[in-house]
């Protein structure tokens, strides 16, 4: 068994990329859904939907398949890459959500005004949408890294339970509980608890410094 | 019994989940015959050895292998005595439609690609495999290729998609799989005898109808079926 | 009426005829807007917000076209749709629509900074200043009041120099001290900058302080349009002002500027005017806002009076426009008299005939004393 | 001013006395409304919206007290803090705050839902069909255009039969002709169902065609209040008006109502005053608006002017206020006339002196006409 | 082996069971977060979030030494309330957060101008707050159902795998993989599938019943 500060880095990591994946897509599609009126708009729904609608361990025999020889990403499988991807597709459907979620709270008139103002599409995401819907994105962006952290079943079948390059926190605390090293187990349990409240930490400062956004109504009664 | 739901007779028996077909067609069989009802919760033996300890409600066990067994024992769940040994299996090494056949389990360390095997830690049959590495004296050098799977069937899906090029499982597991090719059957002295024990739970002095259930696949009438799904009973 | 700026029967800046439906209302509409200001009025729901939405390119037409400057911004034959960040067309919107997220400050300058820097001619500071925003630049819009937020729209839409300003009833909830610096302001922007503006109002006198020229919305259609001293006494418009006072604009010079308790005189065509002082300089150019409902006609020359104006004119014209007569009489300017029938038959006035316009100086506001931009 | 009310003297509906501090600026104020309509007034952000939220309980004062007809709704000393859903006061918010997942119909019948059928005294299918809503019932608030929320706003507001009704510059984005509608259908109301109103606006024709009491605000402290007349010759409010008419309210009785080209007469004090025609039974009750500067003194009999109105009166008074001098001339009722000092000079006017007050038709608005409610 | 529909039938039953569980605490403590300035929020947030930060597995460990005969709810672990509770507690974290990111979304004003027309603060979320939030609400439902539908990990372990009573879809995947019985498991995949395809659909159907909210500030400029 690895050491447990090998296997929180080895988490922190794949978590981390698993994030550098899922984000722009999620955006990107939670965009798609919430701003065009697309006629494959539902299709986009399901597919996004697909990775929560089936148990983790069915997503990874699916990856397997695909990162496996005869899949068109030969030899991914039982990689940290694997783990990564796992994670980032189990996430994605949550983060996809909330960013909808999010993204539909914002006031397209003030995306109107922006552009009225002679900042193109491009400016109006960055100056104006991204800010306003900044609570969201950031609750979804937890979220995800969360469900990320926590990723089991998928990444044990597509990445295996390899000690120091695919032993994530889950399936280190799964093999010492099935080992009955119930301290180990217990002590990576508290790590895993410990690793979420510091994103939760994180979460809020990075909330204090958005500031004023989603607070927009807040103050007063005059405009 | 002291199962829950179901009627007062029923009884619940954890089993290994490689014998869900087999169980549930010998529970029918068994139930014609006694009219009782027998429930299965089916799950990795680790896995149900642990929720046994930890207060799963349950009459009897079967598990594919001694180590939870042994564990429940030790930790005076098992009903003295009633432990039994009911099936055996055979490892195999199995891989991908063009590789050649072994001679011996040490060819594999000079053979190139990952070898798939269930996580010894995870399941008893990773710790068979690891046994007969051992044994054969070739653990070190493949050691770094292993890649541990979260339990056979993951090691034959491993197998089956090319992301491993061989892989040790039981010979009842490499029968169901269509892409995968036995290339060597591990003689048995290689690693603790693969046998699939049986026990009953001491709660309020065990169940009689669990008793009486396990008696049942010990005897001939459960023999048939397990060797109708390859099983080696014991009793044979 | 402003000599800088062309007359507005030449080719206008904005061309445009286009129909655009939403649920049950149709604007369907054409016209143009000259380079100077244009009001733009009409009942509520008339469709003045959807014109300048489309104007700015915010909504999009059903069909038609839009045209600035020679340039096509619209239009559904060629398939063209000029995106709003390329027309420069800065919008006041009538709600306010400040960005919930940033200070004032950075709202004001949201155009500034994406105004290259050769376009860029109107000094934020100044507006700042004069908009009496300099202690609200830290806030955030969700702590304005209903003015402030106002007044931060405007110079929002100011500070992206654009060259073609549209203002959406920019004047609500504005105190009436605001409201005439604000008037004044946008009027000198107008003439130092050149920038063409069309404003949206519900106050004629506002309307008459302000516009060169003058466009009517009414169920989506334009009912009337021209001078707003001509569109003012179009019968199709009379209906829709009603209760509304008529006010002259003319154009004068001031020949003293008074005060310290001394009135000013302004000189309007042959006559001198007394008037409120005003820190004009002697020989500034001025706009004499006279209402034509302040004005008594006399026949004979008036005496014992306290208004101080009597001035000698000649009735050109008397034309009844709803209750009332509007008669113009001639002072080297056309000056327009609201009468009742009951004061034309009792002094049985006619065309051709000689009378005072009579006054107070109280009546009388001059325009374009804005601090200067 | 209107017979039906207590006089504002007299121990006021709603007495308040609070502080509210909100970032850099404090509500700091004292005062009483009363049972007829007041009138409150004062420069952008200087703190109006703030007052009518604490009454209605939206938002807490830090400190003090506010009583409506002597029950408690806030108190600071015993925690007294009666939440905005017992208070029964309707608040016609300035931004509108439609709720925009209801049509207009469901806006509108949301508090009418919430009254008890004995306390619902507002006819809201007139209500709707007086303020033009009835073809937007189905509408979603998003949809509507600036004066059309204003108005569905306002019916809101009115269909809970409120027992105190907050109304934040209802009017802003509503043209001429709307304006004078509402306006004279709030009075209505006022006067069949009692409601106390208090009024925020910037217009002060606006105020004094309505308004019983006026109370005006300044950086968040109260400068002025009493009567309009009063208020609106205090010094103190003088600066905040600039540029702003003083409108004289009259009660008159209708002695012949005109119509088909002929004028009306009003009695006004000891006067019968020549006005517009109307639509009045004789006897009728009346309120003559006519401003302050519409009015010329004339020391001698005028002859040949073609103001209708030449009315004998005496001088009880000449104040400056600002750069004017407003002469009160009795005519059985008091009236104001703005005067230039320079006017004042050349006729050596003062106290006591006779004078004839010279003023058009066209200059007169008669109040009180609406539709019954 | 149970038949396919039995299969069906107890996971909706049991995933519907778990938002009948979940959905009531989860707007209630999402409502606390948006709304209250209490000094134990971020308790409450580290508590809610930590069924995210943990593997599903670990979960079921901890249900099952609750439920479990040494527990102080014996009796309860292996029924199909215990799945439905562990869904349920998987769900919440999922469905707190989306809620938090849709009532942050509604403007405070509306509510008060709701109470300040007669409503008590119960009728304002009846009429105010939730049909505001609809959209939000709905999305957060969603996923904590599909989420519920796909549970595994702590399910397994604290109801166990009894074919016709604990074994649910995700379940009944993993038992004929075990099985080597491809055809099944695929079938089964298939029908997780189609299930959340139907909730997508009954979500849109749900949405454009909800009409107008959520796209208040669409249509124009005026107000
Ligand atoms: N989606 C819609 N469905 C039906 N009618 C609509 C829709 N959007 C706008 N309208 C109507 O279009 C008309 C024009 O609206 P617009 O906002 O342009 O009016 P406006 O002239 O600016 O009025 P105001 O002075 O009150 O602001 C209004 O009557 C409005 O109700
Ligand atoms: N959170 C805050 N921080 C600082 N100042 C605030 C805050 N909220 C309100 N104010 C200030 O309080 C003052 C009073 O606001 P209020 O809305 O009552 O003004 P108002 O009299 O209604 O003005 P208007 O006529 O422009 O609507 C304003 O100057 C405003 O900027
Ligand atoms: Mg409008
Ligand atoms: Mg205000």
């Amino acid at each position: 068994m690895s050491s447990d500060l090998t296997i929180v880095l080895l988490s922190l990591r794949v978590a981390v990329a698993a994030m550098l994946m899922a984000l722009p897509i999620a955006f990107g599609l939670a965009w798609i859904l919430v701003r065009k009126q697309l006629r494959g708009r539902f299709l986009i729904e399901a597919i996004v939907s697909l990775p929560l609608a089936l148990p983790p361990v069915v997503i990874g025999y699916g990856l397997l398949i695909l990162l496996g020889n005869r899949g068109p990403f030969d030899g991914l499988a039982f990689t940290a890459f694997a783990a990564s991807l796992a994670s980032a597709i189990v996430a994605l459907p949550l983060i996809v959500r909330t960013f909808v979620v999010a993204l539909e709270a914002v006031d397209p008139r003030f995306e109107l005004a922006a552009r009225s103002l002679g900042a193109n599409p491009w400016r109006v995401l960055v100056t104006v949408t991204i800010p306003l819907a900044y609570r969201g994105l950031l609750a979804g962006t937890l979220i995800g890294f969360v469900r990320a952290l926590s990723e089991f079943g998928a990444t044990i079948v597509v990445a295996g339970n390899i000690p120091g390059r695919t032993q994530t926190l889950p399936l280190g605390i799964f093999t010492r509980i099935q080992a009955g090293d119930d301290a180990a187990a217990y002590r990576l349990v508290a790590v895993s608890i410990a690793l979420a409240i510091a994103t939760l930490i994180v979460h809020d400062l990075l909330l204090r410094r958005g500031g004023l956004s989603g607070r927009r109504h807040r103050a007063g009664f005059g405009a | 019994g002291c199962g829950n739901g179901g009627g007062d007779d029923a009884i619940l028996v954890l089993a290994a989940a490689s014998l869900t077909d087999t169980l549930l067609e010998a529970g029918v069989v068994f139930e014609e015959d006694s009219g009782v009802e027998v429930e299965f919760s089916f799950g990795g033996s680790n896995a149900l050895a642990r929720q046994v300890e930890l207060g799963a409600p349950s009459d009897a066990v079967i598990f594919a292998g001694a180590a939870p067994m042994d564990r429940l024992e030790a930790s005076d769940q098992v009903l003295a005595g009633s432990r039994l040994e009911l099936l055996r299996n055979r490892l195999v090494v199995i891989g991908d439609g063009g590789a050649a056949q072994l001679s011996d389990l040490s060819d594999l360390a000079s053979l190139g690609g990952r070898i798939a095997i269930a996580d010894p830690e995870l399941a008893p049959a990773g710790l068979y495999a690891k046994q007969a590495f051992e044994a054969a004296g070739s653990w070190e050098g493949v050691e770094s290729r292993v890649i541990p799977t979260l339990d056979v069937r993951a090691a034959v899906g491993a197998v089956d998609t090319g992301s491993a090029a061989f892989g040790l499982v039981y010979g009842t597991d490499a029968a169901v799989a269509s892409g995968v090719e036995v290339l060597y059957v591990i003689p048995e002295g290689l690693h603790d005898p693969i046998i699939y024990p049986a026990a009953i739970i001491d709660r309020e002095g065990g169940s009689e109808v669990a008793r009486r259930f396990i008696g049942f696949l010990a005897g001939d009438a459960g023999g048939v079926v397990f060797e109708r799904h390859g099983f080696v009973p014991v009793s044979r | 009426m402003n000599p800088d700026n062309p007359t507005p029967d030449s080719t206008g800046v904005l061309r445009f005829s286009f129909a655009r439906r939403q649920g049950d209302f149709t604007l369907d509409v054409a016209g143009d807007f000259g380079s100077g200001i244009t009001a733009l009025f009409g009942p509520s729901g008339s469709g003045k917000t959807t014109l300048l939405n489309c104007l700015a390119g915010l909504f999009r037409p059903d069909d038609g076209e839009i045209v600035l400057n020679g340039t096509d911004l619209y239009r559904s034959a060629s398939k063209t749709f000029v995106p709003p960040e390329k027309r420069r067309i800065g919008l006041v919107f009538q709600g306010g629509a400040l960005f919930p997220h940033m200070n004032v400050s950075d709202n004001v300058m949201y155009g500034w900074r994406r105004t290259p820097e050769n376009e860029r001619r109107v000094d934020v500071d100044h507006v700042v200043d004069l908009l009496g925003l300099r202690s609200l630049m830290e806030r955030s819009p969700g702590s304005l009041s209903g003015g402030e937020s106002k007044r931060v729209a405007i110079a929002r839409a100011l500070a992206m120099s654009p060259g073609l300003l549209l203002l959406d009833e920019p004047m609500a909830s504005l105190d009436a001290r605001l409201r005439g610096l604000v008037l004044s302001y946008l009027r000198r922007v107008h003439k130092d900058l050149g920038i063409p503006m069309v404003y949206v109002s519900h106050s004629i006198s506002e309307v008459l302080a302000l516009a060169d020229d003058a466009l009517v919305l009414s169920g989506g259609a334009v009912v009337s349009s021209g001078r707003p001293s001509r569109v003012l006494l179009d019968p199709a418009v009379g209906g829709l002002l009603r209760d509304e006072p008529v006010e002259n604009l003319l154009d004068g010079t001031v020949l003293e500027p008074g005060g310290g308790g001394a009135s000013g005189r302004v000189r309007v065509g042959n006559a001198d005017i007394v008037t409120p002082p005003s820190d004009r300089a002697p020989d500034a150019p001025v706009i004499m806002a006279l209402g034509a409902e302040e004005i008594i006609l006399s026949t004979g020359e008036p005496s014992g009076l306290s208004a101080r104006n009597a001035i000698a004119g000649l009735i050109t014209e008397l034309e009844p426009v709803g209750g009332l007569v509007y008669a113009s009489v001639d002072i080297g300017v056309p000056v327009l008299v609201a009468l009742t029938p009951g004061g034309v038959d009792a002094l049985s006035l006619e065309r051709g005939q000689h009378a005072y316009l009579v006054f107070k100086t109280s009546s009388i506001k001059l325009l374009d004393a804005a601090p200067v931009g």
